[in-house]
């Protein structure tokens, strides 16, 4: 039961570890990075669940009988791509922030917020 | 006719890359003013289907479900795309004129591929029956909401957007992880097909977890009270357009998201018996009321007032849901259709005032009823809805709202949605007195009417709060038949 | 001109509404413009005589404007009470005007323009709340009446004067939506209908704590009406011009508040219903409370105006006992009391503006003497406290015997009581005024003194009001009749 | 990787933690690999190890380099975290144990894919089956998601006025430009490579792990690779933004094409099977032509965001404006 899980709880500590990194850092990139850890925990959960033990590659081949799961396959590909869109549009806009307020800190930003 | 379903979707979707190959800011426009009010046209063509024929199932790819991708239209999600693509037409009317001022002219063009985008998202959102595909139209609207948001003038719609992309990205994520989960305890990820395997492992943790995740996500997008606090800031610092686009649209589509798995996927004796659900939307959303509403009486930026009522509005809709009764949906998804009408008018109200004095502070709106008579009538008549005055849709909703509570006996909470009006009273007070019993400062003494690229389409839609709020067939029996076959009951 | 009731009835109700279009017109031009306000009276009374006339004849007038929801829409009909309440509301508009003319010119007020058209826009909404056939309709006409006397209230512009209006909004909008929205909202569930109907709406086996509590919520949800605790708007709106405190504060606003009791208690829960409900007891005596209470408020002010709208109060739950007390003398006694202490009432603020504008003078302790100088001023001041009161020869004096004969029947003893102590008390706070007027305490010159009376429009409309409280005393007759057809509509009496 | 990710907490300078961000895409993609996950590996090693680890770069060049050591609120974060993990581990209990091949994930939907798609779309990855076909609308989106995230960026980022007038723009890259004469060399070499093996993943698709996706961004690396060498000027000679721009919405176009072509030939949107007398043909085509759209945008989107990125002035740039 418990080894049946491992893998799901290293995703668990994975997940946990970039979430933490969102909420806890200032750092816009470092957050962003963050996100991306945490999303790419999720992309390992899937793939997970996907795996079929003694199964190959789902390509077709002669002689193989036991195939992973292709969907999640087909679901994380999808979800990578959206991931880095995202990871670039959020870094175009650190970009511009920091032209604007001269600082990636979220505690700088929201003073100078604060002021204005 | 039969592949309807599809149009209304890639009609936009097609549309926003032409929108590069037209170049010229006027051009696109115009293009997309069209292709919005077709999209428009195609749901309502859709609405009669629905509700003549019941519902319409599309294989996309030719692929049977749940193999392939199904659209699946009933009179749920028939009626929500019809308020957003109404909305999202009208509100693009104005933005040529807004735009203006607010966005210098070689970044128009993306705006306004951008800002059919989102569109697409949303109506692709509304529109699929396929768990994976809500995420894959979600992230859609949100990339593109996230740079319309970055587009606002002021250097806090930067930091604004960037808050909003955080959030949003947690929120979607939690989505993945919530249909990760279920398609690993059935197998499948078509929503009706979902309905039908999920009973059998209802009871498996596993999927109490699916569904908390998938609840935590979508109210992350919804803005419900306490996970509201991207929402103020991104509205009030986006060009004014986006503010009205995405205050009429994008928490309706959240709600839509959150009544479809509830009710649709997760099945209505597992969201309300097996959970504290109702117990959970109804604190929630009375919280959201009086926090919010309280909130927005303190601001000083109207934007911000009006972003933190559209907070308070999202309780109402929150409370309708948590009773648990199709009286109490259907008030919810009224006022899915009659808040975006009032929060459209005023926004788009808003950004005249935008346009002509270049703020939206409270200080600024001095004299404004006599400078700007027709837009302050527009704020007015608009505030009156949101009230919930009679004559005016708002009316409308609150009306079935409390008489839901009541049905089910609970009176206290009716009592309170009536106070929540009290308050919601009080901010709008803030704005009339000030623009109506103040004379008008030096700065605005010149100030004059808001242009007609502006005033129409607020108008349009003060009209349609003033007319639905008279002639109420169509938002409510709509919302009722689609509250009626969430529940089974024949319609 | 050959119009039907229907069309007549509409256009009571439209009529000041339009006039408003007229009246921003001709803004630039005073005498036009107060000659549009005046004329749209005359039309809008001869208005209301046509449809009273036809009443009489057993005429049926309704009209249904829309319909939002099934069964909830805006609907118009008229009956007895209303149309007393529209008689009296029209016939004081045309007077009100005149006095208007005289005191707002001789005050130097800003913003006329304005004034007339809430003004207009306000008689526009009392013809729909008394026309209204249903809970639905009354509500919103009570609302509008609310928002447009908004601006009449805060006129001055002055900081006191938006407080004064900050209070005023507040009770009015907040009890309105709390709990008359609710108690509308709870009839509709309970009784599945909002049409004014005679013998109420309650079908026989209704909870009767659940409608004693439905009861209770129109009682506080009628805040125009002024019961206490909900009473402290009345006197905050006295910051407004005395126009406007006379015509809407003592007869168009509060008369609309214990109109749509007294409709409450007579078409929604019928009389039946109401005998017998365990709330209608709490409610006569807090409704007593507030009477006495509220008179003895009134003898500590000094401001005139001030205790005038203590009086007023006062004199509301006279009213509102009158529709609680569940029988026919009550019914008949706060109806007729709603024409009394309106003719009543708007002659003592119109002496209040008076000597305000004439005198410059707003405290009592300042009157003395004052007769000499304004002698009709004061004798007006004199008759029509004497009908307040109650006693000959004012109209009042019939409507308290009736409120008296009420609650004997139904053996209030300790209404009575308070009903008659009261009386006493309003002998003690408003005679004084006149009678020191004429002869002070200390002696003075009366050569010194030259007549300087109000303005003569001014002058006018309160030797009308004056004469009108005398006529209702001796030739009540048709009040009596109008008041009586409200019993003898089928189902309202029980059989006394 | 748990332990790649603590060391990420701790890392103040943001270029060592991009590195180790790199290190963690890779060893995720060796995961994946290890998982049976061919494609999805491919494309992490393309995305997490390569183009967001360049994207990162190219981001703190333009910032700052350094994270502050601010006052962080671990509790409260610590808290959410912790009842999340908690609601996951939670979860994990009813779960089908990992790998067993009779889960419900594995014997509903999946089953069919696995028996059917070659006699339905002839093509032995059944990845790309399902990617392109069976769930091609969710490409469709996948493909409108990148566009819109370009779209975005140019939005947001793009330096080119109305006027039309360009300056020479400054870039990060003028030193690598004017001193490493043997990398440009190499690179001369090396990037026509780069493209013909993103040609062959384009086509290739059908039969081993690749596709549209995988090829674009391979070539996308070979322009920028090819811009960084030589320098944003010429780099734009050669390609001019705005084509690009309509590259990336022709592709959108394309692949929009082909679904309305289908169900204009009788068919469903995106059902492949009419374009074609002979289905399998017509699905053969269809994925064809939708790939390359996919490819078109993805390679374009890739090039336009990197532009953006290094078009943009870094904050050494603005103050050396103002010193001169």
């Amino acid at each position: 039961m418990l080894i049946g899980h491992y893998n799901y709880w290293v995703v668990v500590a994975l997940m946990m570890l970039g979430f933490y990194i969102i909420i806890a850092h200032g750092n816009l990139i470092k957050k962003l990075v963050g996100l991306t850890i945490f999303q790419t925990s999720v992309f390992i959960f899937y793939i997970s669940v996907a795996k079929v033990d003694g199964g190959s590659a789902p390509i077709l081949a002669d002689g193989i009988t036991q195939y992973s799961n292709p969907l999640p396959h087909v679901l994380i590909l999808t979800a990578i791509v959206v991931g880095i869109a995202t990871t670039a549009l959020g870094l175009a806009i650190i970009v511009r922030i920091n032209e604007a307020y001269d600082s990636i800190e979220e505690e700088f930003i929201q003073q100078q917020d604060n002021l204005s | 006719m039969a592949h309807l379903p599809i149009l209304q979707v890639i009609l936009p979707l097609l549309a926003a890359p032409l929108c590069l190959f037209l170049k010229r800011p006027k051009l696109v426009w115009l293009f997309a003013c069209v292709v919005t009010a077709l999209t428009f046209t195609i749901s309502v063509l859709l609405v009669q289907q629905v509700t003549s024929t019941g519902v319409i199932s599309y294989e996309l790819g030719g692929w049977a479900p749940p193999w392939g991708i199904e659209y699946r239209i009933d009179a749920l999600n028939a009626f929500v795309i019809m308020v957003v693509s109404g909305l999202s037409a009208v509100v693009l009317l104005a933005a040529r004129t807004s735009l203006e001022n607010e966005l210098s002219s070689n970044r128009q063009t993306y705006f306004y591929a951008l800002y059919l985008l989102s569109l697409t998202g949303m109506l692709g959102i509304l529109a699929t029956g396929d768990a994976f595909n809500v995420f894959v139209f979600l992230e859609i609207s949100s990339l593109s909401a996230y740079a319309l948001i970055a587009m606002g003038k002021d250097r806090r719609a930067l930091w604004a957007s960037y808050q909003y992309l955080i959030m949003g990205t947690i929120g979607a994520t939690f989505i993945l992880i919530g249909i990760g989960l279920m398609y690993q305890m059935t197998g499948t990820l078509n929503m009706q097909d979902l309905a039908e395997r999920l009973p059998e492992v209802a009871q498996t943790r596993t999927v109490f977890v699916s569904f908390a995740f998938v609840v935590v996500g979508v109210c992350l997008k919804l803005a419900l009270f306490p996970l509201h606090l991207w929402l103020p800031n991104a509205y009030a610092y986006a060009p004014s357009i986006v503010t009205a686009m995405l205050a009429a649209t994008s928490t309706k589509v959240a709600i839509y998201l959150l009544i479809r798995f509830t009710f649709t996927v997760f099945g209505l004796s597992f969201s309300f018996t097996t959970l504290p659900l109702n117990i959970l939307f109804l604190v929630l959303g009375l919280l959201g009321v009086f926090v919010a509403s309280t909130s927005a009486i303190y601001q000083q930026n109207v934007k911000h007032i009006f972003a933190y009522s559209s907070i308070a509005q999202v309780g109402y809709m929150i409370v309708g849901i948590s009773v648990g009764t199709a009286a109490g949906l259907s008030a919810s998804l009224m006022h899915i259709f009659n808040h975006a009408l009032m929060k459209g008018a005023l926004f788009l109200a808003l950004a005249g005032v935008m346009y002509r004095l270049g703020n939206v502070q409270l200080k600024s709106f001095q004299g404004l009823g006599r400078q700007m008579p027709l837009t302050m009538a527009a704020i007015v008549v608009g505030g009156l809805s949101l009230i919930g005055v009679p004559l005016t849709v708002g009316f409308i909703s609150k009306w079935y709202l409390v008489v839901a509570m009541i049905e089910n006996g609970w009176w206290p909470v009716a009592i309170l949605i009536l106070f929540g009006s009290l308050l919601a009273i009080i901010y709008l007070w803030r704005v009339v007195e000030v623009a109506y019993f103040r004379a008008p400062n030096k700065d605005n003494e010149s100030v004059k009417e808001a242009p007609l690229g502006i005033l129409i389409p607020t108008w349009i839609l003060v009209l349609a709060n003033v007319y639905f709020g008279v002639d109420t067939r169509i938002n409510v029996q709509i919302a009722q038949m689609a509250a009626e076959n969430l529940f089974g009951v024949a319609p | 001109m050959n119009l039907s009731l229907e069309t007549l009835l509409q256009l009571s109700i439209a009529l000041p509404f339009f006039a408003v279009i007229a009246i921003v017109a001709t803004g630039r031009k005073p005498n036009l413009r107060e000659g549009v306000s005046i004329g749209t009276g005359l039309l809008l009374f001869y208005c209301v005589v046509m449809l009273y006339n036809g009443l009489k004849q057993g005429a049926d007038i309704q009209v249904q404007w829309l319909e939002i929801i099934p069964g909830l829409g805006i609907n118009f009909r008229i009956e007895p009470l209303g149309m007393l309440f529209a008689l009296i509301a029209s016939f004081l508009w045309i007077i009100t005007t005149v006095y208007a003319i005289g005191y707002m010119r001789k005050h130097n007020e800003v913003k006329q323009t304005r004034f007339y058209s809430f003004f207009a826009i306000a008689i526009s909404a009392v013809m729909g709340v008394a026309f209204a056939a249903d809970l639905f309709t009354l509500f919103i006409f009570y609302e509008v009446l609310t928002l447009s006397t908004y601006p009449l209230v805060t006129h001055a512009g002055t900081d006191k004067a938006k407080a004064g209006g900050r209070v005023y909004l507040g009770i009015l909008l907040s009890t309105s939506i709390l709990f008359f929205l609710m108690a509308i909202i709870s009839t509709w569930m309970v009784a599945g209908s909002l049409a004014f109907t005679a013998g109420g709406v309650f079908a026989g086996d209704v909870n009767l704590v659940l409608a004693g509590a439905i009861l209770m919520l129109f009682v506080f949800g009628i805040g125009k009406a002024a019961i206490m605790p909900f009473h402290r708007w009345l006197p905050a709106a006295m910051v407004a011009p005395t126009p406007v405190s006379a015509l809407l504060h003592a007869v168009a606003v509060v008369k609309a508040g214990v109109f749509s009791i007294m409709k409450v208690c007579v078409f929604i829960f019928g009389i039946d219903l109401l005998a017998i409900l365990p709330s209608t007891q709490f409610l006569l005596y807090l409704a007593g409370i507030t009477v006495l209470l509220s008179s003895l408020i009134a003898m500590r002010q000094d401001n005139l105006k001030a205790r005038l709208a203590y009086s007023t109060i006062s004199q509301l739950g006279y009213i509102t006992i009158g529709a609680l007390l569940a029988t026919s003398a009550g019914v008949i006694g706060g109806s007729m009391h709603i024409a009394m202490h309106a003719f009543g009432k708007i002659t003592l603020f119109f002496c209040a503006g008076a000597i305000l504008v004439t005198a410059g003078k707003s405290k009592i302790s300042e009157m003395q003497g004052l007769g000499w100088q304004m002698p009709v001023t004061m004798i007006a001041f004199f008759i029509a406290s004497l009908s307040i009161i109650g006693v000959p020869p004012g109209g009042g004096t019939w409507s308290k015997w009736f409120l008296l004969m009420g609650t004997m029947e139904t053996q209030q003893w300790a209404l009575m009581v308070i009903l008659m102590i009261s009386s006493l008390l309003n002998i003690a706070y408003l005679l004084p005024i006149p009678l020191r007027g004429f002869f002070p305490k200390d002696s003075i010159d009366r050569s010194a003194i030259t007549v300087n009376e109000a303005p003569l429009p001014s002058l006018m409309a309160l030797s009308l009001t004056t004469v009108a409280c005398v006529v209702l005393f001796v030739y009540p007759q048709p009040l009596y009749e109008l008041v009586q057809a409200i019993l003898n509509t089928p189902g309202v009496a029980n059989g006394q | 990787m748990v332990g790649v990710v603590v060391a990420i907490i701790w890392m103040k300078d943001l270029i060592a933690v991009v590195m180790l961000l790199g290190i963690y895409g890779l060893l995720t993609a060796s995961f994946f690999m290890a998982m049976d996950a061919v494609d999805v590996a491919f494309t992490e090693a393309s995305v997490g190890a390569g183009i967001s680890t360049l994207l990162l770069l190219v981001a703190i060049a333009k910032t700052k380099r350094k994270e502050h050591p601010s006052r962080h609120k671990p509790l409260l974060a610590l808290l959410v975290v912790v009842i999340t993990g908690g609601l996951l581990i939670y979860g994990t209990y009813d779960m089908p144990i990992f790998g067993m091949a009779d889960a419900p994930a594995h014997t509903h939907v999946a089953q069919r894919y696995i028996e059917d798609s070659y006699d339905e779309i002839g093509i032995p990855n059944i990845v790309t089956s399902v990617l392109s076909s069976y769930r091609g609308f969710d490409t469709f989106g996948e493909v409108v998601v990148i566009f819109t995230a370009g779209l975005g960026i140019i939005g947001l980022l793009s330096t080119v006025n109305g006027t039309g007038t360009r300056k020479k723009l400054p870039t990060i890259n003028d030193s690598i430009e004017d001193q490493h004469i043997v990398l440009r060399i190499v690179g001369k070499i090396l990037i026509p490579f780069i493209l013909l093996f993103a040609l062959y993943v384009q086509f290739h698709g059908e039969y081993g792990p690749g596709g549209g996706f995988q090829a674009g961004v391979i070539f996308g690396a070979g322009i920028i690779l090819y811009a960084m060498l030589f320098g944003m000027d010429i780099a734009r000679r050669v390609i001019s933004q705005s084509l690009i721009q309509l590259i990336a919405a022709f592709g959108v176009l394309l692949y929009g094409a082909v679904g309305v072509v289908s169900f204009l030939n009788g068919g469903t949107f995106l059902d492949y099977n009419v374009l074609l007398e002979n289905p399998v043909a017509g699905q053969h085509l269809g994925i064809l032509l939708i790939e390359l759209g996919v490819g078109m945008t993805v390679a374009s989107v890739i090039i336009i965001i990197f532009f953006n990125f290094a078009g943009r002035k870094g904050p050494q740039q603005i103050s050396d404006d103002l010193g001169a």
